[in-house]
């Protein structure tokens, strides 16, 4: 394949950037389309499971991750002292809320929860996992929340179809 | 005991919380709840956070009142009920059972995020190291905006001329004061015009500098000043030391 | 070989810790001995070598580290270029004062727009729009700036002379 030696290069970029890399970035550093960018990754990926690897690549939205993977979890544990940053289940819950019902605003989550989320909101903005997406029209143009790639990164999925599906 | 009894009350998030806990358990259907039990059991829950000394959120206390409204009027009898809207022929539960139902469905897709969020708790990422951030020159830009720019400078050295700071340093007086009294000794008669010690002079701090000089030398009587009629030259003497 | 499957652990251990990992580190977590973590990297680093791939292991005193192969260098600096759409009016202005009065000091340029000069010029360095042509004779010599070609780049321009007249 033409691009075989353009492997190298993705394998090199995904690793000096941590977070998420969007394709169009991809796409514009390696000089090929969208098409071949998709598939020197899923060649890349292809080796990385053929070869026994410790690593793997994550889809994210239109973005690649680098990571570890789930197998050698336990020697990395060892490694890095692990800060558990697990959400609480009022907090999970009023994450399930907005990303079902994206975009939605404070009010509308207070009704489904019937309590008051001002500080759980503020605590799922602090991490990123919601952002504020634009303001609802209606009297006092509320602020509408939705959530973030870090949300679908944490969760696992690379874009929202990937949700569960909603009971009943 | 108490310490853990209340925090188990303290963990029902709020009333609708609370409502399915005591319908699970009780095994109620959730369809055809029996308002009168449930409602009792919910304000002994409330009483109980009370005996605790628990803060009960205003939210319990509104649905606590809204149980005890749909409960006196499923008790109503059947013809005042007919006389109501026809609104009102619906099931006075029915909207409360709906709240239910919604609540309940994200409470248990949000058990499905926390098994995927701890399944994604054994993926491990690493920082960036990226290079440092160089800037391109900017690309397409037209020489008029450069122009235009030059042409804002040009607009506002003039207005800004008026407010140009004084540097102390690079003129002192004492220099001036020594620069006039050369002028004056290297000319013919000991004797200057005025605009002759500004000649050549064209920022504002030298001109405030020379000027001082004029005055100090003035005062200490080593040079005089004459102009014979209004708008005529101005003349500057060397004064004779006595 | 016994330890094959440590390969991916080890591996991943290098890819989660950025700085270089001590050797009784690897040591430690593997359960192996000295000799045998020595010949696992050996291994890890010929199978790196062998798929051509854009990551290598780097033996750093008593440590290893996992970094990108030099040769793919030139794309990873591209992950970081951003490319102005514009300038800013300050930093135009003081553009058009050095393209119009070149060549010319800081101390001029600032006597002219009337502030501090130090930053825009240096945003005009890293652009490349600018640069230092010499020194003025006066007291302390200061840095003479003028444009470059690739400001002539930029702004269309064939030479210096095709640059608008001078006012008055």
């Amino acid at each position: 394949m033409f691009y075989e030696k353009l492997k190298a290069p993705l394998e090199a970029m995904l690793f000096v950037n941590g977070n998420p890399l969007p394709i169009n970035q991809i796409i514009e550093i390696l000089g090929i389309d969208k098409e071949n960018v998709e598939m020197l990754v899923n060649e890349l990926q292809d080796d990385m499971i053929k070869a026994n690897r410790g690593l793997m690549i994550k889809k994210i939205a239109d973005s690649y991750q680098m990571c570890t993977k789930p197998q050698v979890s336990g020697y990395l544990e060892r490694l890095t002292e692990i800060t558990d940053k697990k959400l609480s289940a009022p907090a999970l819950e009023t994450l399930s809320i907005i990303a079902f019902k994206q975009p939605i605003t404070k009010q509308e989550i207070e009704n489904i929860r019937g309590v008051r989320a001002d500080s759980i909101i503020n605590k799922l903005l602090e991490r990123n996992l919601i952002q504020e997406v634009g303001r609802k029209k209606v009297v006092g143009r509320p602020i509408l929340y939705g959530t973030t790639n870090i949300f679908l990164q944490c969760f696992g999925l690379s874009d929202l179809s990937d949700l569960p599906a909603l009971p009943l | 005991m108490s310490e853990e009894y209340k925090v188990r009350l303290k963990a029902f998030e709020g009333p609708l919380d609370l409502l399915l806990h005591l319908i699970e358990k009780n095994k109620i259907d959730i369809y055809d709840i029996p308002i009168a039990v449930l409602t009792e059991q919910y304000l002994d829950y409330l009483k109980q956070f009370r005996e605790f000394n628990i803060e009960v959120a205003s939210e319990f206390l509104i649905m606590a009142a809204t149980l005890l409204q749909i409960k006196s009027r499923i008790l109503l009898p059947a013809e005042e009920k007919a006389e109501d809207d026809e609104i009102d022929l619906e099931d006075p539960r029915q909207e409360l059972v709906d709240r239910l139902i919604e609540y309940r469905r994200f409470k248990e897709v949000s058990n499905i995020l926390n098994e995927l969020e701890e399944s994604q708790a054994h993926l491990f990422y690493r920082e960036s190291i990226l290079p440092p951030v160089q800037h391109l020159p900017p690309q397409g830009l037209d020489i008029k905006v450069l122009w235009e720019a030059f042409q804002n400078v040009l607009e506002g050295q003039l207005s800004q001329k008026v407010i140009q700071k004084v540097s102390k340093d690079k003129f002192s007086v004492q220099d001036k004061m020594l620069v006039i009294l050369s002028l004056l000794q290297n000319s013919v008669d000991y004797m200057i015009l005025f605009s002759e010690v500004f000649s050549n002079i064209n920022n504002r701090p030298e001109l405030i500098a020379s000027f001082l000089a004029l005055l100090e030398l003035i005062k200490l009587n080593r040079i005089d000043i004459k102009q014979n009629y209004s708008f005529s030259p101005i003349y500057i003497y060397l004064r004779n030391e006595e």
